[in-house]
């Protein structure tokens, strides 16, 4: 019989003797090139950090091999960061290279620390979700792979964060990235009567649509769906499987960008959408890769050194933002919804 | 099943980014469901839509959350993921393995599941990705046998998680690691039987930095802070500006207070203390000069969630600082939460995160009810209109 | 009527700042009403409450607007209070007057009011502050008379006003006397007879200083701009620096996009012509050196409104530029405004103002309707949440 | 027979004979000294422009007394501003001192250009409206005789715009403004039946209230508040005389600060609330002129040359901005209206 609550690991048997020894006692760290980080103790004890790039949804065989290379370099420790990438803890100077090398033979990155573009947090998609617009895995491999160059050095203008969730319920909390990519629909929900009669509560599916688009449809004893008043949150699809919201044809993925979280410097701030949609075009999403590398691309020319996304769109203004990507502005980047008010420029001065 | 060919995903398996697919096809060398996966993600690429229903309610015994109940929407084409359910395994603070404790997860799930594994979600759990009903309750048994315990899911507290922190990271205004541990600990039951109006996440990040996004992606962030002055070595200083720092624009111009002064002749460095906002930018720069003050705890904010419903919201300032260094201080941090949720309870609908629930019924209903005192830190600023409610005792009768 | 005491406003005759008491006083020795209204102010003053009663529908033939109807709640004590009615009389544009035009109207106001005025209103109307009504009709006859005539009120357009413009400054980037004057008398009938779901006030600055605050106090505010740079004239620059100013930091330093560069040695003063937000600001610290651009005209923001009852509203740019000097430019105005009014009138509710109807049905809404294309100038930044509305024409069926 | 919808005067007859040669070729403007601003225009004409305050409600006699003024020194012809004051149009330079000593004799102070403060835009109050919670007139003359030293002089940071409205209609445009002075209600409105039932639409009654806080009685076919809903902004009682709101014992006057309009350096602001609630003490209102001047002068005291209420207190955050003034924070200063969350800091980066 299993033992209820007994809790998570106790993480201090999953800390290394280096870090044991030298917890708490940090003095500072250099980050001697790409992927790797120094952290010195008061000790004078050295730690180095060896980031690698992680596809997140491994199989045994990858984790079982992470593990032989954290035996064999790293006293057989080794932690994930806050956004998938592995880290392999060595405190011996002398088998940094050795472990960059075997990791190079067997094609994983190292990189991701400071200037550069880390591991995109992502989501399930068509792996194994019910409601995505989009793939998150391929998405990312697509993104990842154009950018491979951005993660093995740190030449941007400060580091990069970028989040993909497959829908709007956003699980991979891409509200707050440099860059979002997050899956849409675009047509409202269609209903499925016989299902909604089966197991869905009327009044919680009509009070879950935000703006309202859902009343009761008494005579079928189902609902019925305002489409002018539907924007394709799937909210109601999350609550009643009978509200399908998947559409092949019309799903697809949106961009937004300039969130940020850390308090350095400037506040967090939201990211903003800057392409309502691109189509979905597996297995390698060109449209998306593409206006991806414009963005970084268009960042790493034009922002200040250690200028996070978002605060160098908002030194220059979105207005130039637009103009510099070259992307379009249209009404579909305007907000519509509950907070749009904070949005709307009171004031007359602004660039051309 | 007869073999298939995967043209689409093949191509995913080219390019220098490590390859999922790759991943899927290794497992499914063991494992029949995974080898379904891999066909049934094909067809999805094909047809550009995903195949999976929604999920039943699915667990194990005494619990009422930790697994994610997934079924595909062709059984009879893909038999093996007619049930595909997703387990949470609540991960060691900070994401620290021995790889002992690695390759028994990995044992477990060789001989219970589909071998294919997030690590982690984003949440913060590692997860056991695609098994069938009858196979739950066997997987929590081993698992637990062996230490391990399950994660959130559904309405209940989530896996809380954590920075680094004092494990490697010289910021760390408060031991992380400590009180995630503590804290979740202390909440087994919240977090394995949901009860609440909707999910509750805790990420603790040991500074400003923010490392776990906690102020975007929990409904409470415990972030390190402190309260007296950030300390400066100036023997550290000079040596910056030997190696050719320029600590005028890189540190000072960027302070957003203008607090941090440098004075180029005599190469010393102050702080303005009480224009400090404790951003993080100066130490960062100067990580062997500045380091946070010596009086450490947290600021504690409420309310963030992503999209749905109501729009994203990011957690606000409830409490400016609070000491986290002792037992007794996590119990202040456990009383004041366990107000927060008892509120939330009666006040809070279905579905709705308790930062809308303030945002419905108003902060000053809030702060009232959970005894929390009104300072100017939890504002940006004050309203801009004057639509006060005033409280019966405060007007003449 | 007895002789009473006014302890209270005698109170307010002192000071150094002219008093209003003492203007009550004065129409006191020539009016009942006014004496009466100085009596009904003290018992205010001692109450501390006023003593009006909500107006009823008074007027005069053809028009809706222009009177408000006020009666006293004290009818028997203060009788010639017992009516006691508002005319607004719309005032030229700049609140310019020659002495004749304000003498006539103290003639007629004299002849058949209480003597007491506002000059002005804070909508910008010449206030003729009480009278009875059957004084209404031959109020309205008599200014019309002499070339007056009133302005709004209700649910109409309200009389639009502007600042000195041309008349005395140089910064002014159009005509803005002309422009209120040329639109206020095309939109008479929309000004006398209400026939909105609510007022509608218009605002015309001639820069962004915005000295008639038209942003927060109107639906629709003129405010001038370029399009071209800003002009530079080098040698009063020189001068400028002859006399001791800071330059850098007054004017570089403050600008807020940093497109102002000074070089020091050279003493010559540039502009980054793309960075230029056209704020005004340098152009405000050395008005002898630095101009508008020779390309003018003015951008057009609405929605501007005060709290009631969705909270205050600023007005939001829906045009980043417009000429504003022909009268086809005034034309072009014009038809927008009209397009607009529509589009209002058919989707607005009683008692919403237009930034409120906007707000509650979406820019994109209210754009496409009334033609004017989306433009990031219109935003302060994007939406931060997905929620697009796909028209059906762009989607796939 | 009234001539109707003739318009306004025109106003090119109202103009001096200087400006109407100048017109539109003003070049450059100095402020020699308080309330006298000196236009010159590209001809070399010089236009004299003597700002003096007015209370505003004004008879019959301060108009001709004017009149005179201007006949004698301007050529017959005066402006009044935005504000409120009357402008003297003086084309003759000569004539400037000999005008200020004239206006000195009548005691009218000559002031309200640049660094100072001008006269308070204003409304109705207990001389002329129904729906008041203060005084307008009053108030102003208290806070203006209090502040006179400012209105004559050009020492202040920067030019300080304040504003009353006395009651939440908000007639004197508070809303943006350095000061604002705003009368307020703190009782839900008590229903007079009757009047209800007399003359009321009651589902427009209704629906003008913005919290939800009014029902429909149909027992008295009247209506019923909930007062814990009612926030008193009196709307009700605009659209229903039977709503009656004003309330002798806890009417009163809340402060807002930091507003501003010109898009000079920083965006149009909103004023925000940092009093919530000061007593009607007529007939000097010492509670709201002590605050008020305690406001102006520690900006005074701390803020930059040139930098305006709000631009001070956004430069050195709200939370000092009540330090420094020793106001109390309240939760009452915590917004809870539909835009609140904008106002709420999402980071943790702050000042103690
Ligand atoms: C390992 C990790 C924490 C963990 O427990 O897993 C971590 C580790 C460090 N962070 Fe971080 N951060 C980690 C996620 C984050 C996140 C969250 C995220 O990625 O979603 C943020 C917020 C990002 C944002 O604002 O959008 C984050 C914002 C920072 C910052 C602030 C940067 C800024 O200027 O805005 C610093 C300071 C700096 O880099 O100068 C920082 C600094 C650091 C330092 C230097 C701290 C230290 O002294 O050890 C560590 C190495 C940084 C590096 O990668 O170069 N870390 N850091 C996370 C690595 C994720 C990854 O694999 O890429
Ligand atoms: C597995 C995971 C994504 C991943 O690939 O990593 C995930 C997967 C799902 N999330 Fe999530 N969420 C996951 C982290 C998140 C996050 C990110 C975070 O925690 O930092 C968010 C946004 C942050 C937040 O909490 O606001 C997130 C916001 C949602 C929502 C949005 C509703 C809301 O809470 O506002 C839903 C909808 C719901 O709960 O009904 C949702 C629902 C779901 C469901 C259960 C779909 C459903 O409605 O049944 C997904 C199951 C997918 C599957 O079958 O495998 N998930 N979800 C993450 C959890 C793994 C873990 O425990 O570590
Ligand atoms: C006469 C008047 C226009 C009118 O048609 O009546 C006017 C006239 C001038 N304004 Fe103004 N402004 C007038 C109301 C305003 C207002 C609106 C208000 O008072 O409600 C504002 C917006 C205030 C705000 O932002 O809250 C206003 C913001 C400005 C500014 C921007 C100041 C800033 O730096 O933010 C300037 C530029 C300056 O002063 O450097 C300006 C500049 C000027 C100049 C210098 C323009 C010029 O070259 O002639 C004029 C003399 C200013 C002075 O008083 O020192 N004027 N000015 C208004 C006088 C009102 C009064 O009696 O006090
Ligand atoms: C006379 C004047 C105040 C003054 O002393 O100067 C005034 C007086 C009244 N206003 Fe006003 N408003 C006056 C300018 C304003 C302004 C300021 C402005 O125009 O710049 C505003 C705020 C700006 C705005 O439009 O948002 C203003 C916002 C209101 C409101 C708020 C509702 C709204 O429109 O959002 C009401 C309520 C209503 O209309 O039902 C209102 C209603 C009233 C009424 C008619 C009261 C009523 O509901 O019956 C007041 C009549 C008082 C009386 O008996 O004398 N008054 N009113 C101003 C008009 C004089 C003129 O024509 O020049
Ligand atoms: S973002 Fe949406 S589709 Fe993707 S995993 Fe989360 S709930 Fe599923
Ligand atoms: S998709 Fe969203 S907006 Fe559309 S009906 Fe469902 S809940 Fe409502
Ligand atoms: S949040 Fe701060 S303490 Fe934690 S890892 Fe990041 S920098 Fe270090
Ligand atoms: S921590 Fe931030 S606010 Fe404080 S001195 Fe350093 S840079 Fe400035
Ligand atoms: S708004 Fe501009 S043009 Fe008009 S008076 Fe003010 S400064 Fe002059
Ligand atoms: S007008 Fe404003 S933005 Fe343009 S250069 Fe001058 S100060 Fe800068
Ligand atoms: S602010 Fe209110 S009380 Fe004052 S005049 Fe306007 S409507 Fe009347
Ligand atoms: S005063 Fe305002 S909130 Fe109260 S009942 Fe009336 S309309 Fe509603």
């Amino acid at each position: 019989m299993a033992i209820l609550d007994q809790g998570p690991l106790n993480y201090k048997e999953q800390l290394p003797p280096i870090i044991k020894e030298n917890y708490g006692k940090w003095r500072y760290h250099e980050n001697p090139k790409p992927g790797v980080l120094k952290h010195v103790s008061e000790s004078g004890a050295e730690l180095y950090s060896i980031r690698v790039g992680s596809p997140r949804l491994v199989s045994l065989d990858f984790i079982r091999e992470i593990c032989e290379l954290a035996d064999e370099y790293c006293d057989g420790y080794l932690r994930f960061t806050a956004r998938h990438n592995v880290e392999f803890l060595v405190s011996d100077a002398a088998k940094v290279e050795p472990l960059i090398a075997a990791l190079g033979a067997k094609g994983l990155p190292v990189g991701g620390t400071g200037a550069s573009i880390s591991n995109i947090v992502h989501t399930q998609g068509w792996v194994h979700c019910h409601t995505p617009a989009t793939d998150a895995s391929g998405v990312v491999k697509a993104v990842m792979d154009d950018l491979y160059e951005y993660f093995v050095s740190m030449k941007l203008p400060a580091q990069m964060k970028m989040s993909l969730a497959c829908c709007l319920n956003m699980c991979g909390a891409a509200h707050c990235s440099d860059i979002a990519i997050v899956g849409v629909h675009r047509t409202p929900p269609r209903i499925d009567h016989d299902k909604i009669r089966k197991g869905t509560e009327i009044p919680s599916l009509v009070a879950s649509c935000p703006t309202g688009a859902i009343r009761p449809n008494p005579k079928e004893k189902s609902v019925v769906v305002n489409d002018a008043k539907c924007m394709y949150c799937g909210n109601c699809y999350t609550m009643a499987p009978g509200m399908e919201i998947i559409d092949p044809e019309n799903d697809g993925i949106a961009i937004l960008v300039g969130g940020k979280v850390a308090n350095a410097r400037t506040n967090p701030m939201f990211s903003r959408m800057v392409i309502p949609f691109l189509p979905n075009n597996p297995p390698r999403w060109p449209e998306v890769t593409e206006a991806v590398r414009n963005i970084v691309e268009t960042w790493a020319a034009h922002a200040h050194k250690g200028e996070k996304m978002g605060e160098w769109i908002e030194r220059i203004g979105w207005e130039r933002f637009f103009t510099l990507t070259g992307i379009e502005f249209t009404d579909k980047l305007i907000d519509d919804f509950i907070f749009s008010r904070e949005t709307f420029r009171t004031s007359a001065a602004f660039k051309y | 099943m007869a073999e298939k060919r995967t043209p689409q995903l093949d191509e995913l398996e080219k390019g220098q980014w490590p390859s999922f697919v790759t991943e899927i096809k290794k497992a499914a060398v063991k494992n029949e469901a995974s080898k379904e996966l891999l066909h049934l993600l094909e067809r999805s690429y094909e047809e550009k839509r995903g195949h999976w229903k929604h999920g039943g309610i699915v667990g194990v015994k005494g619990y009422g959350g930790g697994v994610i109940g997934r079924y595909t929407d062709l059984p009879e084409e893909y038999p093996n993921l007619a049930a595909f359910h997703t387990v949470r395994i609540n991960s060691p603070s900070g994401w620290f393995y021995n790889t002992k404790s690695l390759r028994t997860i990995c044992d477990i799930w060789e001989k219970r599941g589909s071998g294919l594994m997030n690590f982690h979600g984003a949440t913060g759990d590692a997860i056991l990705l695609g098994t069938t009903t009858d196979q739950l309750q066997p997987i929590f048994d081993d698992l637990s046998e062996e230490g391990f315990d399950l994660g959130g899911s559904g309405s209940d507290l989530r896996s809380p998680s954590c920075c680094v922190g004092p494990g490697r990271c010289e910021h760390a205004c408060y031991d992380t690691l400590e009180a995630c541990y503590n804290i979740t600990n202390q909440y087994q039951d919240e977090l394995h039987r949901p009860m609440w109006p909707y999910k509750f996440k805790i990420k603790f990040s040991g500074c400003a930095n923010d490392c776990t996004a906690s102020i975007a992606r929990s409904d409470c962030a415990v972030i390190g802070t402190w309260r007296d002055t950030l300390t400066i070595d100036q023997e550290a200083v000079k040596a910056y500006v030997a190696e050719g720092l320029n600590i005028q624009a890189v540190v000072c111009d960027r302070c957003p207070t203008k607090a941090m002064k440098f004075n180029a002749e005599t190469q010393e460095l102050s702080v303005i203390a009480e224009e400090c906002t404790r951003c993080m930018h100066c130490i960062n720069r100067m990580p062997k000069a500045i380091a946070p003050g010596k009086e450490r705890g947290a600021t504690i904010l409420l309310g963030g969630k992503s999209t749905i419903v109501q729009s994203a919201f990011m957690g606000w300032v409830i409490v400016p600082f609070m000491k986290m260094e002792a037992e007794s201080d996590f119990q202040e941090f456990k009383d004041m939460i366990e107000r927060i949720w008892e509120w939330w309870d009666e006040n809070g609908k279905t579905r709705e995160r308790i930062g809308e629930t303030i945002y419905r019924l108003g902060m000053t209903n809030f702060l009232t009810s959970v005894g929390l005192p009104a300072v100017p830190q939890m504002v940006y600023r004050p309203r801009a209109n004057p639509y006060v409610f005033w409280p019966e005792d405060e007007i003449k009768k």
